[in-house]
């Protein structure tokens, strides 16, 4: 089972753990990314998450396709991520997956996020004290 | 054919609006679109890569475009 | 900062992520382990675990600072384990760090976890209708 | 001497009994313990492994044993 969410709202990190439980699953594992209040050595004040929500979205859910085929194992697996304004300490992504055995929701879920880094359709803006930057934008 | 293209974040911002409409020639390809804006939007070619999406996917260099396909362009991505 | 506890309480899984937050670290994770409807392809009724208490808590705590040894960025780490009678479903273990970068969070978790199963004194009887067995007492 | 041992899990089971009392050589040593107690007890020695423990910490086969030590059998531990 897949659970996708692209939200303008907080995360309800609970709620996400409870989406991935699953009785046969001993092994649930989570990343959750916050906003940190450095970034290459700059002092974050805010982020602004924009995404292209159809787009996003499709994409979400072929990573976490991918996810299952690779780990056909897996029971459940929830991918959601927020956009708009965050400020530091919010939770801007929660991956949560479960399986009967514990290697592999390591694994899967770091390959999630992994993977969504490079190919989901949200960009991110920080802003410091004394200007912004479109995040990995130039080289 | 006229096609309509979504922008987002670095390019949005690059063009100024959050959507163009350019005419291009039956069967542009892909790269010709982004040839045409680099010269167009000399900024767009500094970005560390931009992609073209077609109808929610990315698409091939050489993938040719249609008029109703919905066309994105995708600067470098930065979630999670 | 380390935070260690032996429980033979519910896990509180929201409190125990709420331990690990801290704002230079964007990345946390956490692996819970519940209890599986199914062990060796036998039907599990419920578990128990029985714990050396004092030997058990040191021993959390060493494996905790193992890992703020080998992963020196760790900022938090907590590790919760439950002891007493658990039912399907039930929060056996939550291990939870946060660090500023991921795949460092992934690394040090998957450490806890896999250390914690092979050092700490702590011992598992899986009851089934048929029988009941102290899980790899036997070659 | 006097050794107080402490039993957990399936040796306690074994033995039948949360702790021992055996009285052993001064300078016993954890492998001779075990031995003593393999001899008592050979259901002990069917587990997969039976370690020492002396004050919280995994105790070394030559190690020896003293009076007022915090004495454990540790089988097979199984947490997580």
């Amino acid at each position: 089972m897949i659970h996708i969410d692209l939200t303008d709202q907080p995360i309800d990190v609970a709620a996400a753990l409870q989406l991935v439980e699953a009785e046969g699953a001993g092994a649930i594992n989570t990343f959750i990314g916050t906003v940190r209040n450095q970034s290459t050595g700059r002092s974050v004040v805010r982020l602004e998450y924009e995404a292209y929500d159809s787009m996003a979205l499709h994409q979400l859910r072929k990573v976490a396709e991918q996810a299952l085929e690779q780990w056909p194992m897996l029971q459940q697996v929830a991918i959601i991520h927020r956009k708009g304004t965050l400020y530091i300490g919010d939770v801007a992504v929660v991956v949560a997956v479960s399986t009967p055995h514990r290697a592999e929701s390591f694994a899967a879920c770091q390959f999630i996020i992994d993977t969504l880094k490079q190919v989901v359709t949200i960009w991110k803006k920080e802003f410091y004290e004394d200007g912004d930057v479109w995040v990995a934008a130039h080289p | 054919m006229n096609l309509k293209i979504a922008l987002f974040g670095i390019a949005r911002e690059i063009v100024g609006q959050s959507a163009l409409e350019v005419s291009a020639p039956e069967g542009q390809s892909a790269r010709g679109l982004l040839q045409d804006l680099h010269a167009r939007y000399p900024e767009l070619a500094r970005l560390s890569s931009l992609a073209v999406a077609v109808n929610n996917e990315y698409a091939a260099e050489d993938a040719p475009l249609r008029e109703h396909d919905e066309i994105a362009l995708i600067p470098p991505v930065s979630g999670g």
